[in-house]
């Protein structure tokens, strides 16, 4: 079962593997983008980490703290979706102070319907949302399956990867790199990559005794 | 990476502040959060007009805030755009109970953040509007993008909305000269080299000694072509081409015409490529009214130009004319 | 070589015939041989003041004909003083029957083409004088050198000289107010990349990444020293150190402070040196009554920056305050 | 004996020298000045060419288009210096049809006596000076001691030379490479190469049989 705990330890690992792959995320933005990826995001996390609140707050507590941290830390388009993320994330998580299997899920739902509200943008538009959708149908479809959540998570890390695979022949028509035209194709969506980041610590610290690496 | 600069972290702070220390007389920073405001705001009764976005534009767009064109601006990161926090204090700060009008470059990240600024505002009881510039056509149109970027005709939107609201014209008034400007107005920009955004510390393209890149926006993005370097009336030309037709400009026309530099062109060459753009207008039958030529919307250090065009007539005109007392812009006064 | 030209042999030309184009209410472009010039000259009765020099430093000169400034710039070729005829027909062209005055910044090439211009006028019952402006403190004084070079005190004794002159003061009085402005003005300069002549086409020095020129003059001249590059606060100190001394300011004292881009450096960059100017100066008591930051003497694309301080006085500031419109500087109209 | 076809053809051959080695000047005078001495030069002598004046034309004739074309079109300071040497040198002809060896040496006299009015440096200053000096002496010298024209002028060549070679190792305190200092050393004074090549053009053409490349 997830509690403050974990969710605080997921906070950490995403801002810890962002930290780690910032340079990476920099990099796939200077090639469609306008290279600001990686330091928008880990600007957003490390702001995110000095703002989390202490002992006795709730899952939905954390993830608004991050919330409102991405949304006026982070600036860009990552920030207002990050942040829309977290914001809906945390609304459905409510006063709960520990989240089965299928309120997690029902999490990240609702933090990638925020992501699509925000932005507008459906799959196979070379954006997050390629990443970020296959990833919460896996999540549940495993979750369905009678999987746990360790390996439901697993499975959406998985699905996250090859979305953000799949970003990389597409042609984009949502963010920067829609300016492109056909010279974005070969390149991997940095936010997609940024999101498969996000399911790596998830993966990491709220699949129960399945999260080895969880945060420091 | 080599720039006149402190730290990476601090480069927006600490030219924000010399921009305040430049001109105290004209405009008040504030540090937390970071926006730049008229040094006379709110001016009681005027319609405020608060545009951002990233940094490394300069003069854009701190540099035209003061009498007769913006009340604030809300400077991001560099390439950034700025966060909802900024644009939610600046516009507490100078609206003057007479609505509040966003001028917005259309980018994801700058619409988002202005509308999570204008949702919040609105909450509050303070009217915001927003307008959109989208001028780029270098982009092809939303069906298959985000949308056309907001580039170079924003300074004319800033400059002709700012006299609107400076004589005192209503919210509605101000909105409707803003959209008309950004609906008349068409920009095309290239790079003869990238540019290095601090934060990354090396040049965001790769250009070879003989190659440009046509269709740039002004985030050191890539542009839609790279090609061979041509001459700078060839490449005026292929610049002018697509602005004067995709504006629909015919002649007898007028324009406000400007030619912008990226940052790192001089001065001398932004003139060699006015003098063919006016040849090419000239033999169109097209009149400029009026022009600007130098940096007035500038991608760091990067070196190439842009061209925009703005249909103009009578009213205009005669906002454009109408005194400008900014850090980067002035006349009249 | 990448830059916005066509041919190597018409960069001047055409861009002297852009600005001509850009600003037909102000300046007037003679071609054969090439000066510009004041759009309503001759003013009758008028001192005057006539500027020039190698091309490359954009605005400079050029940029600063018209209303309350200069009556008449002559462009060399690039980095190329300008020859005695150019200067003989501008004369020729503006002077108002109350005398010429000569602002020539202090390079052998200027001063003998200069000289030439002067002894050819006065032959034919013009009379001309002349001040020569050496404020560049990076330079010995002249028991070891040509003396010291003309810089960004240029643009201030322009100015200056020009507001005196339109005022109506004699040749006598423009030229002390112009000795004036000279002798009260320092500067110093730094480099961080060089620039491309191009005649040349290829860079006229080689600086490493983490390489920087102090002490450069304004034609990509290799400076006094090369050292490893520093942050933007200390390069400020390493210029406006030897400026302050050299002015022998005291606390108390005014200056006209001008923070100046080498062509190529972002104006956010520019703003970043002035924050730490303006501290060193307000530590040191010393008010900056007035100031510039901006490209106004430049070297190409150099990326650079130079810093000038003039002691200013009641008079000087007037002078500055009264109303100039030229492509470049414009305030008061 | 010199006559106008001589002086044609020596100001044909200094400019043809001049062309020759026009990225040669313009690189030394970018190590130490500012990259145009051989762009303006070769500006100057393609002018002085294209106004020589035609048959009929008396040495000083010649000589003073030079000047002109000199000083109207060179611009920077070894136009008004290299102008002034050809107006006096044009002065010093007078209305003479034909050079005895004295006149000659008496022209190159004038030349260098108007340089050094015009530019106020001695020698060792770093500049054509150093070049244009001894060059006259050893002309003088030789004739002074019975030497033809041809063998007088090889002489002057070698001491323009030497001369030249003299300026490398010198501090400058004249024109813009007193502005480096220390740093001038090791760099040859541009303007003391085309010095240098302004007397080889004269042993090719003034010297009599001896003058064997004599102009196109
Ligand atoms: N409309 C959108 N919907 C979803 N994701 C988007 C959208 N626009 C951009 N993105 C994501 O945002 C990422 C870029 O974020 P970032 O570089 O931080 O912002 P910016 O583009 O403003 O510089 C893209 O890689 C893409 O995944
Ligand atoms: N005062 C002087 N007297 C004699 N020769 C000089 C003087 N100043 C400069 N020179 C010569 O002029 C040469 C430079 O000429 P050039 O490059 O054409 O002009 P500029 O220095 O104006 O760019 C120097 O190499 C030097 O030989
Ligand atoms: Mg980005
Ligand atoms: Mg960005
Ligand atoms: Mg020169
Ligand atoms: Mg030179």
């Amino acid at each position: 079962m997830v509690g403050a705990g974990e969710v605080r330890a997921f906070i950490r690992r995403f801002a810890e593997l962002i930290a780690e792959h910032k340079d990476e995320l920099t990099a796939l933005d200077a090639a469609i983008g306008d290279a600001d990826h990686g330091t928008n995001m880990d600007r957003g996390l490390q702001a995110a980490l000095e703002r989390l609140p202490g002992e006795g707050a709730t899952p939905a507590d954390l993830l608004k703290a991050v919330a409102m941290a991405l949304i006026s830390k982070v600036g860009g388009a990552s920030g207002p979706l990050y942040g829309t993320a977290f914001l809906r994330a945390a609304a459905a998580a409510g006063s709960k102070t520990t989240l089965e299997p299928a309120d997690v899920a029902a999490l990240f739902r609702a933090a990638l319907a925020g992501i699509q509200e925000r932005g507008k943008a459906t799959t196979g538009e070379k954006t997050m949302v390629d990443a970020f959708a296959p990833a919460v149908e896996a999540l549940e479809g495993k979750l369905g399956q009678g999987a746990g959540l360790g390996e439901a998570l697993q499975a959406a890390l998985e699905a996250a990867r090859k979305g953000s695979d799949s970003t990389i022949p597409l042609v984009a028509t949502k963010g920067r790199a829609s300016y492109l035209g056909e010279r974005a194709r070969g390149h991997r969506d940095p936010g997609s990559l940024s999101t498969v980041l996000l399911f790596q610590a998830a993966a990491e610290t709220l699949g129960g005794a399945g999260g080895a690496t969880a945060g420091a | 990476m080599k720039k006149l600069i402190n730290r990476v972290e601090a480069v927006v702070d600490e030219a924000t502040e010399g921009m305040g220390l430049a001109h105290p007389d004209l405009v008040r920073v504030n540090r937390e959060p970071r926006f730049v405001a008229r040094a006379d705001a709110p001016v009681q009764g005027k319609v405020a007009l608060i545009s951002g976005g990233g940094s490394g534009h300069e003069p854009l767009h701190g540099g035209y805030v003061g009498r007769g064109m913006l009340d604030a601006a809300c400077p991001g990161e560099v390439f950034t755009s700025p966060v909802p926090d900024q644009m939610v204090e600046a516009a507490k700060a100078v609206h003057g109970g007479a609505g509040v009008l966003f001028i917005v470059k259309n980018y994801t990240g700058d619409v988002m953040n202005f509308e999570l600024a204008a949702e919040l505002l609105q909450a509050e009881g303070i009217e915001v509007r927003s307008v959109l510039v989208a001028d780029d056509v270098a982009v092809e149109n939303s069906l298959y993008t985000a949308g056309r970027r907001g580039v170079g005709g924003t300074v004319f939107v800033e400059k002709i909305a700012g006299a609107a609201a400076e004589a005192g014209a209503s919210l509605d008034e101000v909105e409707r000269i803003a959209r008309k400007v950004s609906e008349n107005s068409r920009s095309m920009g290239m790079a003869l080299t990238s540019c290095t955004v601090p934060a990354k510390g090396s040049p965001t393209f790769e250009l070879a000694e003989d190659e440009m890149e046509i269709g740039i926006g002004i985030h050191g993005e890539p542009g839609r072509e790279r090609m061979k370097l041509r001459s700078a009336d060839e490449i005026t030309e292929m610049l002018a081409g697509p602005v004067i037709e995709d504006l629909g400009l015919k002649a007898g026309e007028q324009v406000i015409a400007m030619v912008n530099g990226m940052g790192g062109t001089p001065l001398m060459e932004l003139y060699i490529v006015y003098r063919k753009l006016a040849g090419i207008l000239q033999q169109r039958g097209i009149q400029v009214a009026r022009n600007l030529v130098g940096n007035y919307i500038t991608s760091l250090e990067m070196q190439g130009c842009s061209i925009t065009l703005l249909r103009a007539d009578e009213e205009l005109i005669r906002l454009w004319d109408a005194p400008v007392h900014t850090p980067a812009l002035r006349w009249g006064v």
